[in-house]
Order: structure tokens, then sequence, then C-alpha cells
């Protein structure tokens, strides 16, 4: 197993030059950062050329790194943004791996319009949920997927509950919200 | 009974055959009716055992045995539900007519030596052909819900015991073939005596028959593992999915009655009807058809006889129900297909075989004398004739 | 109309006695106008699904008719055969093309005035015959119907073996019908193979599963999954350089 | 009694009097003129199919009538059996009809989807 | 038209012409186990397409847990599988510790190891049972109740709770067993260990049962592996992979010196560590029968590490250890865990900004990813195996819409 640690990312960055912006390799999991429009050659090439292959994808995290109390938000050492995380793993060879990928929160800083993202599904199928679970929640638009609808809240529902300046609304269908 | 009321308290004929006919009818519908409350309640029970719990046990006392009835009332208290878009004429007929073809089944079925609604030349049949209007009762139920899950069930339904129909007639053949006749009172009489007169025990053949007899019979009043109608991990329940209250009710009891009429045509086919397993009374030099008070005291006896025995397949069912899991439907229609009917038309031709190659039986001694004479027609020169009454039951050489 | 307050007016007058009643007749007035009854209400409905269900009545009246007449082993054919099979095929055909639009086609109403017409002349021309068949009041008492089955398998297979009718030649001279059964039995698999030819349609076939994993090739990773041992493995980041 | 009461109540006579051969055929002929009407009048092929058989079942009830000895006068000649095997090969008859029209019209339903015999013009010019 | 239709292959001459139809399953329906709903698009009895649709249970934990410290979570882990709580409890707990590279005493250790494949047992009966329900038997759904009622009755004693334990925590477990308790446990497991053969002989080996499951609802290896399935599911098509064995060292270090064989069928035959019936004939790797099976032989194989846990736990001689503060501080980063629940692989994903309360919490469900590949697996079966494969599944709705 040759193939791993700083050798593994040097053979990434020449099967797709330019993609990784950056890496941690001292953090509890190690992780690289990908620039988010290479994200899908990234995990192609992970999960069909690369020597170890990253057959599954186990997780999709939208983290929304915003601070709703300007007071806070004033002492915090990031620019408000989205960070998508991948978890990948690898059945043959049983290593993980993390990718991190940074979006702006809003799609050219519009509110409303959302940060899109190339889709994964055509890597591994089984993206398709968890993408549209994002998606759901944390209001991502992955481009390319097939089918991106909401998973768990209704069809009709409103906002993006993870995002962190998301507001409950007052009444769904005369339902009491809060 | 009839002659005793018109002979004895002098009551005019229509008034004595009216009061016999009604006396009958009730007796059958009570039995019937009351029958179905004490095996819904033993249903439970003996899921209750087998599951490892006690069962009801409360109402009534001891043993939970009013529970029937409590739920009978439960029943009859609930709110009639008929969803929107079903057809309410065919929606509210369609239990009735499952109810009334299970219960009309009931005319022909002899519960011991003339213990008989209607005796009928070609009982076998028509108990047959009436259980199968029952099919009707679960088609319209499935129509008219106007639920696609009920659909299913109907359709399951019809397709299921539309086949079984074919094999469970070829097993039905059988005794009747052996019997020579389609009265169900003969073809019990034939088999009087001991436990080797009973056509299961007849030859090899019969033997196998009638377990794809019970499988068949099983699978034509829906029970598991053939309960593709109702299949509750499928469609939900199937044809009955949107009945509720007094209408379920009558599927239920439809269901319970069709159950024991086959078990009943199966102690009549094959395990001596009334015959207990020791002729008892012909021991004791008794007979059931001479029409005095001791001959009424036999009747009595076959009928607790058949009623055993038919609880007996009864409670088997409810024993495999709470066994086995459901068949898929491709596997239920091959089993009719593939295995039944095949079987079923190889045991009758060997049977028939059988009959022709040893028409003693194995062992002789064991059967009744070979050389019997029964009714019906023999082969003579120049055609068939038909036996004098007065030459049934002697005894004559039989040139191998 | 006029009838029923009659009859009305005679039962409060005079109370029908019980004993006059003859049994057989009030059992086949009920048949007879249960099967006649829904024979109109066959017609008369729209409802496909209905008129099955009409016709399976009627039929099941029709049967009880031939109990009566002593035909009890043809009741039970009638009831086997026609309400237990053909309607059930008959209702099976009905649902699979019970579509929404196709449950009630109504007939123009041109063709029921005239349909009409055509019936009531045709009922009236077959009314005239059957009153004059002869014995209108003159059935026999006190017959018993020999039972049938026997007889009529016995004719199926050549044999006559029943009483013959008055002037008839003697029982084994009588023809027998070995030769239509067999037609009949030929004729009834022809026709089987035939509906279930006519039947088939085309139509595109959704591969199952089953079929789909039987058709792939024998995974490669299987064996690479199979090729790890099964000892104890300690797996981490791929950045982590090298396993311990 | 019978007869005062026959007299007085023309209809009554249908139920203290014995049935015979005409009443059956009354009712063979309203089966049959429902089944000619319903094959006349009804669009759907199906309910074509229901009309034949009705009138089927119409003949069937005449044969029956004819064959049945209860229904007979002293001494007049019935059809015995034969009446009856005839009727049993009417209904075996029946059922082979009704598979192959079922078949028939099963086919027709997958090629046009639709049951309407009117519909069913492809050998017009 | 007609020249075409006749040319192609996959066109093959079928009975009479029907027309699709649109079935609801669920959300109330005997067999969706919860609030599932799958849209059936059946032919007759024949299904080409099913999509599930879920999030009826949906409450968003992981909001919640935004706003609670990483203790206070615990309970809405419980909600998550409910019918294995305690996996759920220990797969956050140790998601935390990884963050706060925390170790626990030995003592908590075992005591954790005996609790979490207890529940295993446990949440596998339920599974086991439930599926005979799916095929139409109901007794054998009792039976497993039965038993699972006894370790129920447990985890009561143990934690006071019989369904959503909060047990174990992070920083160790709520509380030391009571005492007697380990004897119970014992007499449980004594008792408990012949009954598996009676489950054996009313499902696994019941020719009725095998016909049901047996080459139903076949999954390759690669679809298991692409739609990220995980625990039976996966070991079902011949995967092997535990993340007990196979997991991160934080997790594997817990069963440091246990001996256990991951049940999954390798050259053809599965551990040989105990006595089973064998595969039958019809069988097909990856069939609804194996991943049943695999349930099966995990029960035993829990049972095996429960009397390990037990020796070691009774060996253990020092105290068990405080659980961490409710309000103690994390530090800034991020920590993902999978641990193997009895469902699948169970994640937690935590960022911290260095406060008590996460900045951000993750749960991925192993149900959830085991449910996606059910619209594969169903593609052209029958409607009867509809509940045969999703119940082969074992899913837990409270964990797949969280």
């Amino acid at each position: 197993m040759t193939m791993r640690g700083p050798g593994f990312l040097d053979q990434l960055d020449a099967a797709v030059p330019g993609a990784v912006v950056g890496r941690n390799l001292e953090a509890i999991d190690p992780w690289i950062d990908v620039a988010p429009e290479r994200i899908a050659d990234v995990c192609a090439w992970l999960a069909k050329s690369s020597p170890v292959r990253f057959d599954s994808l186990q997780c999709i995290t939208a983290i929304d790194w915003f601070e709703i109390d300007p007071k806070k938000a004033a002492k915090v050492a990031w620019q408000p943004h989205t960070e998508m995380v991948y978890h990948l793993w690898s059945t043959a060879a049983r290593v993980s791996l993390v990718l991190k990928t940074k979006l702006p929160r809003w799609k050219s800083d519009v509110p409303g319009e959302l940060p899109e993202i190339p889709s994964v599904c055509g890597v591994w199928r089984g993206a398709n949920w968890h993408e549209r679970e994002v998606y759901d929640l944390s209001g991502i638009w992955f481009t390319g997927h097939p089918d991106l609808r909401r998973i768990l809240c209704p069809e009709d529902w409103e906002g993006y509950p993870l995002r962190k300046d998301y507001e409950m609304p007052l009444d769904y269908h005369g339902i009491r919200g809060r | 009974m009839a002659e005793f009321l018109i002979n004895t308290v002098r009551l005019p004929a229509w008034l004595a055959w009216s009061v016999t006919a009604g006396v009958a009818a009730a007796l059958i519908l009570n039995v019937i009716a009351g029958g179905a409350l004490v095996f819904i309640w033993a249903e439970r029970k003996i899921a209750g055992r087998i599951q490892d719990r006690l069962g009801p046990t409360r109402t009534g006392g001891k043993f939970g045995w009013l529970q029937s009835l409590a739920d009978g009332l439960k029943l009859l208290a609930k709110e009639d539900l008929m969803p929107d878009g079903a057809d309410g004429m065919l929606f509210r007929l369609a239990p009735y007519v499952s109810f009334c073809a299970s219960f009309c089944a009931f005319i022909a079925l002899p519960f011991a030596f003339d213990f008989i609604g209607q005796r009928m030349n070609v009982g076998v049949f028509f108990v047959i052909a009436v259980l199968g209007i029952e099919v009707f009762g679960v088609i319209l139920a499935g129509y008219a819900s106007a639920s696609k899950w009920s659909l299913f069930g109907a359709m399951r339904e019809a397709a299921q015991v539309v086949s079984y129909e074919v094999p469970l007639g070829m097993c039905v053949v059988v005794p009747v073939m052996l019997a020579g006749s389609m009265d169900l009172v003969t073809i019990a009489e034939k088999q009087a005596g001991w436990l080797t007169n009973w056509y299961l025990f007849h030859d090899p053949f019969t033997f196998v028959i009638f377990w794809v007899y019970v499988t068949c019979a099983v699978a034509s009043v829906n029970r598991a593992p053939f309960d593709l109608a109702e299949a509750e991990s499928e469609l939900v329940a199937g044809f009955h999915t949107e009945y509720s209250g007094l209408r379920w009710s009558y599927f239920f009891m439809a269901e319970y009655g069709s159950m024991f009429l086959v078990s009943a045509l199966a102690a009549l086919l094959f395990l001596g009807g009334w015959n207990g397993p020791v002729p008892v009374a012909s021991l004791l030099g008794l007979s059931e058809g001479t029409g005095d008070t001791a001959s009424y005291f036999v009747r009595l006896l076959g009928m607790a006889n058949l009623l055993g025995k038919a609880s007996l397949g009864v409670l088997i069912m409810m024993w495999i129900r709470w066994t086995l899991p459901r068949l898929r439907i491709d596997q239920v229609m091959m089993t009719c297909l593939k295995y039944c009917t095949p079987l079923a038309a190889a045991m009758f031709l060997g049977a028939m075989l059988w009959q022709i190659a040893l028409p003693g039986g194995l062992v002789p001694g064991l059967r009744r004398p070979a050389g019997e004479i029964r009714e019906g027609w023999l082969p003579g020169p120049g055609g068939a004739f038909k036996v004098r009454s007065a030459d049934v039951g002697k005894v004559v050489q039989v040139s191998p | 109309m006029s009838a029923l307050p009659m009859i009305a007016g005679a039962l409060i007058a005079a109370p029908l006695p019980v004993a006059a009643i003859n049994w057989h007749s009030l059992f086949f007035l009920l048949f007879a106008s249960v099967s006649c009854g829904f024979a109109v209400a066959v017609v008369a409905a729209d409802n496909v699904v209905r008129m099955a269900f009409y016709l399976v009545l009627s039929l099941g009246a029709t049967a009880g008719l031939f109990f009566l007449a002593g035909a009890e082993f043809l009741g039970a054919m009638q009831l086997m055969i026609y309400v237990g099979g053909t309607l059930v095929l008959l209702v099976f055909g009905v649902m699979l093309t019970a579509q929404a639009p196709l449950v009630a086609i109504k007939g123009s109403g041109r063709d029921r005035v005239l349909a009409g017409i055509v019936g009531v002349a045709l009922l009236a021309l077959l009314l005239q015959a059957a009153f004059s068949v002869k014995p209108w009041r003159a059935p026999a008492a006190g017959v018993v119907a020999e039972p049938a089955a026997t007889p009529i398998g016995m004719s199926l297979v050549g044999v006559r073996v029943d009483e013959p009718a008055v002037g008839a030649p003697a029982a084994n001279k009588r023809p027998g019908y070995m030769l239509p059964f067999e037609i009949v039995s030929i004729h009834l698999l022809v026709v089987l193979v035939g509906a279930a030819y006519l039947a088939r349609a085309k139509r595109r076939k959704v591969p199952r599963a089953i079929e789909v994993a039987a058709s792939v090739e024998p995974p490669a990773s299987v064996a690479e999954h199979a090729s790890i041992g099964r000892e104890r493995h300690r797996s981490g980041s791929v950045l982590a350089g090298g396993r311990p | 009694m019978n007869i005062v009461v026959a007299s007085a109540v023309p209809l009554l006579g249908l139920i203290t009097e014995p049935v015979s051969v005409a009443h059956y055929l009354v009712v063979g002929a309203i089966l049959f003129v429902s089944g000619v009407v319903c094959m006349a009048m009804k669009r759907n092929a199906l309910g074509v199919l229901m009309g034949i058989e009705l009138v089927l079942n119409g003949a069937n009830v005449n044969f029956v009538a004819f064959a049945s000895p209860y229904l007979q006068g002293e001494g007049s000649r019935s059809l015995g059996l034969d009446g009856q095997v005839i009727a049993l090969f009417v209904i075996l008859l029946a059922a082979a009809e009704a598979a192959v029209a079922l078949a028939i019209t099963l086919n027709f339903y997958n090629n046009h989807a639709t049951v309407d015999v009117d519909r069913a013009d492809d050998l017009k010019g | 038209m007609a020249q075409m239709l006749d040319d192609d292959p996959r066109i093959i001459e079928f009975d009479v012409r029907t027309d699709e139809m649109l079935v609801n399953m669920g959300p109330q329906h005997p067999s969706t186990h919860g609030v599932l709903r799958l849209v059936l698009r059946t032919d007759g009895e024949v299904v080409s397409e099913v999509e599930p649709h879920i999030g009826y249970l949906h409450r968003c934990a992981e909001k919640i847990g935004e706003n609670l410290t990483h203790r206070q979570w615990i309970p809405y882990t419980d909600r998550m599988d409910y019918l294995a709580a305690m996996n759920m409890n220990l797969g956050w707990a140790l998601a935390v510790e990884k963050l706060m590279k925390y170790q626990v005493s030995e003592k908590a250790r075992h005591l954790r190891v005996l609790i979490v494949e207890l529940n295993r047992i446990a949440s596998h009966l339920v599974g086991m049972g439930a599926y005979g329900l799916d095929l139409g038997t109901f007794s054998p759904f009792l039976y497993a109740f039965r038993e699972r009622e006894k370790i129920l009755d447990l985890f009561e004693e143990a934690c006071g709770a019989r369904l959503t334990y909060s047990y174990i925590t992070v920083g160790g477990l709520t509380a030391d067993l009571p005492s007697g308790w380990l004897v119970k446990c014992e007499a449980f497991l004594e008792q408990f260990e012949p009954i598996i053969q009676e489950y054996h002989a009313l499902l696994t080996t019941n020719a009725i049962f095998v016909k049901r499951t047996a080459n139903i609802g076949v999954m390759s290896p690669e679809l298991a592996i692409e739609y990220g399935c995980s625990g039976p599911v996966l070991r079902g098509s011949g995967v092997d992979q535990d993340m007990r064995r196979d997991g991160e060292a934080i997790y594997t270090a817990m069963y440091d010196s246990y001996a256990f064989e991951v049940a999954v069928m390798k050259d053809g035959h599965y551990p040989r560590d105990h006595v089973y019936p064998a595969v039958p004939a019809d069988a097909v790797l990856g069939d609804c029968w194996h991943r049943f099976f695999v349930r099966m032989l995990e029960v035993v194989q829990s049972m095996d590490l429960v009397r390990q846990a037990i020796d070691r736990y009774s060996a253990c001689k020092g105290p068990l250890g405080e659980p961490l503060k409710l309000t103690e501080k994390m530090p800034a980063g991020d920590a993902y865990l999978e641990t193997e629940c009895p469902k699948g692989q169970m994640g937690f994903y935590l960022v911290s900004d260095g406060s008590a309360i996460p900045w951000r919490v993750r749960a991925r469900s192993s149900s959830f990813s085991n449910l996606a590949v059910a619209h594969e697996l169903c593609r052209g079966c029958l409607i009867a195996d509809v509940p045969a494969i999703v119940g082969s599944l074992d899913i837990v709705m409270g964990e797949i819409d969280r």
C-alpha cells in the first residue's frame, strides 16, 4: 500500500490537475479541499481510476458557516460560506477519504439563488438520495442530478431548515409552526 | 319428524311439513352460525396457544368463551362505512352473496344418516358447485370497493379459486367413482364398518389423493398459506379492505362456513362420514336405518362423529395458518397447475385401475365382500340392466 | 296493474287457505320471477359489471328451475359450469376491460326503441306458441323423477338405461350420445387452445431484477473482497499514510 | 274451495295449481327475448356476450321443461333423457363459446383499446 | 411497427394486455415498517417501478443538535433507530469522544460491548419477526418478541428505560450495572440459545419461506457498494465488511481481544463457528434469504460477544468512571465516525467551533442508504415480493427520516 499518504495526493493532482486547492493532513480526519466545479471529476477519478478505489459514498454534508448574531459574526475568523463535505469509503482497501469544498451561501451572493455544484450521481448511484437530502435541508443545487426534489420535507415546503438563518414558518397548511 | 307430527300431534300436513322444514333450516343455520362463533373463538384460542400466549381469557368468565359474541356486538356497533367511489348496490350485496353461497351448500350436506336438509342425487356436485359461487361475492366486493387493493384481492381470488376447482373436482370424483354414486349419503354409507373401509385407506391412490384434496380445499377456501386474496402484508386486507362492521363479519362467517364445509366434505368422502373408526353401533346390534329410538341415538352418535371429524379438519387448517408463511400468487397457481392437477389426474387413473385389478382390496377380509351387489346398473348381454332393489346387498361369487 | 289490488282484496275478503298453496308452484314462481326479472334487468342496466351480476342471479335462478323440474344433475351442472365457470370468466373479462369510459357504453335511443319493438313482437310470438302447448293445466301427479345422473353418464358412453318414452324403441336399441360427447370433448379442447392463443398480446417484457442479476458478468469485486483475509484491519483515512 | 279462490283471483291460480310445461315455456320465452334484445341493443361486446348466454339459457329451459317427468300429463310424451342431454351439450357449448368470444373481445380490446362493437369496422371498405 | 415488435428480443408474448396502475403502498400499510410510502407502478401483479417516499417521520434532528450540547443530544439519537437505541447512543458518544480524543475506562468499554451486542440481538429479533410477518406468518413474530421482552427487561433494570435508553453517553455510561444483572443476563443467554433452532425451523429452512425469499431481490455486491449499503444488507451480498473489525481505531479498539468472525459468505460457506442450517439450493448470494440469514448468524455472533464481554467486564476491577459534564467544551474541528449498528453502518459527523454545542451535526443513516436501493431490487418483481424485499432490508423509519 504505497499509494497512501501524501503520495496519493500527488497522483490525484496529476490525474485531475488543479482540482485540489488545499489540504489538511493533520486533522483528526485528514481532508483535502477541492475546487467545487471539479468535484465530479475528482470523484470520478477516485471511484474509477485511482489506485485505491473509493467505491462507496458514505455521506454528503453541507455546513452553513453563517453567524446570525452580528456581534458574534464580527468576531469569527471566517467569511460566511457553505462547506460541502464528502465522506468516501473504499470497500476493497478499507480506507476513507474526506473531500471538502467551499461554496458561496447564495449563488453570486443573491439571496434565494441556490449555490450550484456538480452532482456526483453519475459516479455513485447512491448519491442520488444524499444529494436530494442536502438540497432539501441545506439548499444546494446539484447540477446534473436526475431528479432533484425535496425528499424529507413536503414538496411545497419553503426554506432550507439546516441553514443557520432559517426560520420555521408560522403556519403550514393551517398547522401552527411555532 | 313430519310423520310424527301428522300422526301423533294431528297437525295438518302442510303445517307439519312447514314446521319440519323450519326446524331443519333453523338447525342448519344455527349450527353453522353458532359453529362459526365457536370456531372464531377456537381460532383465537389456538392462535394464542400456538404463539405462547393465552388468547381470550376474560369475556364470559372462564376461557373467554363469550369472546366471539362480544366481537359480534362490537362489529354491530361499528360505523358502517362505504368508500366514496364505491358502487353502492354491489358493495352492499357482495357480503350476502358470499354468505348465502357458503351456507346454501349446507343444504345438501348430510350430518348423519337421514340428517340432511335435502338429500340430493348429485349432492357432491351440488356442494362443490355452490361453494364455487362464493367467489362471486369476493369479486364483487373487490370491484365495488373502488380500492386498488380490493381489486387485486378479487382478481387473485378469482384466478385462484377457479383454478383450484379443477383439481378439487378430480379429487372428489375418486370417492364418487368408488361408491358409484354422487349422493353424499350413499358415499358415506359405503364406508360403514371398521376404519379400513374408509376411502382414505381404500388403496394407496386414494390415500395420496386425500392430501391433494386437503391442499386444494385449503386453497379454495382461501386459508393460509393460500390466503392471497386477503394477504394482509401485501394487500392490506385484500378484497375486504374497505369493509367494516357487520358486512365484514358476513365475509368472516362465510369463510368459516366454507372451512367447515370442505372439512365435512373431506370427512364424508374420505374419512367414513359419520361412521366412526370402530362400528360401535353395529357391534351393539343397533342400526341407523330402522327409525326407532335406538336408531336416532345411533344417528346422533354419527352426527357427533362427523362434526368431530370436520372440526378436526378446521382445527388443522388453523394450525397450518398460524405456522406457515404465505405463498406468492404465481407459486399458488403453480402448485395448482403443476402439482395438484397432474397428481390428481394420475391418482384418479391409479384408483380406477386398482379398482379393476384388486376389487377386493389387498386384504380381502378387511373390506366388504367384493361380490356384493350394489344399486345401479350392471353390464349384461345386450346392454346394461338395472339392479333390482331386492338384489342389493347380496353377495355373489365373482369370477376373476 | 289491476291484479295487485285484486289479490289484496281477495286476501282480505277470503284469506287464502295455506293448505291450498302448491309449494312446488310457489317455488317455481319465485325462481321464475327472479330469473325473468334479472334477465330484464340485464337488458335495462347500462353498467357492464352490474349486468354481469344480474346475469349471475338470473342464471342461478334458472338452475333452481332445473332442480324443480327434476333435472338435478343439470341444475348442478348449470351452477358449476355456467355460474361458477363461464360467468367468472365473463366477470374477469369485464374487469380487465372495465375502464371508466367502457363500463357504461350507452346504446342510442333509436336502437333501444327498435330493439324494444322487435323484442315485444318476438315475445308475443313466443308466448303464443307457449300457450298453445297442449297440456296447459294437466300435469301429472305423484310422479317421482328417477335420478338422472347415472343414465346421463351411461348415455354419454353410448348405453341407454333410462325408461323409454311411450312409443320409443326399446332401451338398448335407442341411440346413445357417444359421438356427440366425443365431438364436444374435442371441441372444448380446441376452444381452450384457441382461446388461449387468441387472447395473447405482444408486449414489452420488463426484465426482472433476478434476470438482470443473472445476466451480468460475475462481479470482479467479489473475488477482490473475498481475497481480503479475515485478519483484523485498522482502517483510517487514505491520507493518513500507510497502514500501521 | 280451490276453484272458488282461483276463479275469484285468476293470478292466485299460479300458486295453487301445479305448474306445467307452459309455465316453463313462458320463462324460456322471456329469457330468450331478453337475450335477443340484449344482443341487439348493447354496444359493449361483453353485453352482447351476456345476451347470447341468456338466449342459450332460454332454450335450455325449454329443453328441460319438455324433458321433465313432473310437467307432463298422463300418457303424454316427454323428451326424457334426451332433453337433458341436449341441455347439457348446450351448457358445454355455451362455455366454449364464452371462452372464444371473451378471447376475441380481449384481442379486440388489445388492438383497439375499446370493447365497443360499433368500432369494430376494420373490414369496412 | 409490427415487424419491429417481432424482432426485439426483449419482447415476449404474454397473456392479455393489462393496464398500468399506480398503487400507493403506505404510508399506512401493514408491511412498510412504519410510515413509509411506496408508490408502485404495477402491470397486473408485476411491479415495474417502485418509488419510496420518505419523510413522514422527519423532525430535523440535525437542526436540534445544533442547539444542544453533545450529551443533551443523546436522547435524540435514541429516537433514530429506536429498535437499537444503545447502538445509536454509542455511535454518537464515540464520535464526540473521537473529536475530544477521550478514552473511556476499560470497564466502561466492556460494558458498552455487552450492552450494544445485547441490543443487536434485540434488534435482529424484531427484524426477523417482522420479516416473518411480511411473508404472512404471524407466530415467529411473537416468538421473537417474547425473547426481546427479556432483553428489554434486562435493559430496564440497567437503565430504567425499555426503548429509548440514553444509557451509553459521552465519556462512558450513565450508571453501572445493578448487582445480579450479569447472572440474569447469562441465564437469558442460556435459555435463548436453543430457541434459535426453532427460528431456523420456522423460518430459515421452512420450504415456503425459502420459496418466498430465495432468488428474490438479488443485489450484486457492486450495486450494494455503489448505493452505500451496509450491515447485513451488504454482507448478504457477500461483501466482507464489518465496521467492528474494519472500522476506525477508536471503534475497533472497543472490540480488541474479542474473538468473532464476520457473518458473511466466503468461498461458498458461512463461518463455521456454530452449527447452522445449510444454504438452500435456490438461494443466490445477495437475495433476501441471505440478508435474512446473515442477521440470524449475527444473533449467535452477538451472543458470543455478550458472553465474552460478561467475562471481561467482571474481570475489570476499577471504577466505571463518570461521563463527561453536560457542558464540557469540545475542541474546534470535525470528526466523522461510523459504527456497526444492527441495521448497518451508522455514521455521525460532528463539526465544532470550540463550544459545548456543536456547530453542525450530521447523522448518516444506514437504513437511508439501504432503502435507496429498493427501487433497483423491486424492478420487475411481483407485488408480493415488494414486502419481501423491503422487509429484508430491515429498515427503521425513525432512522431514515431523522
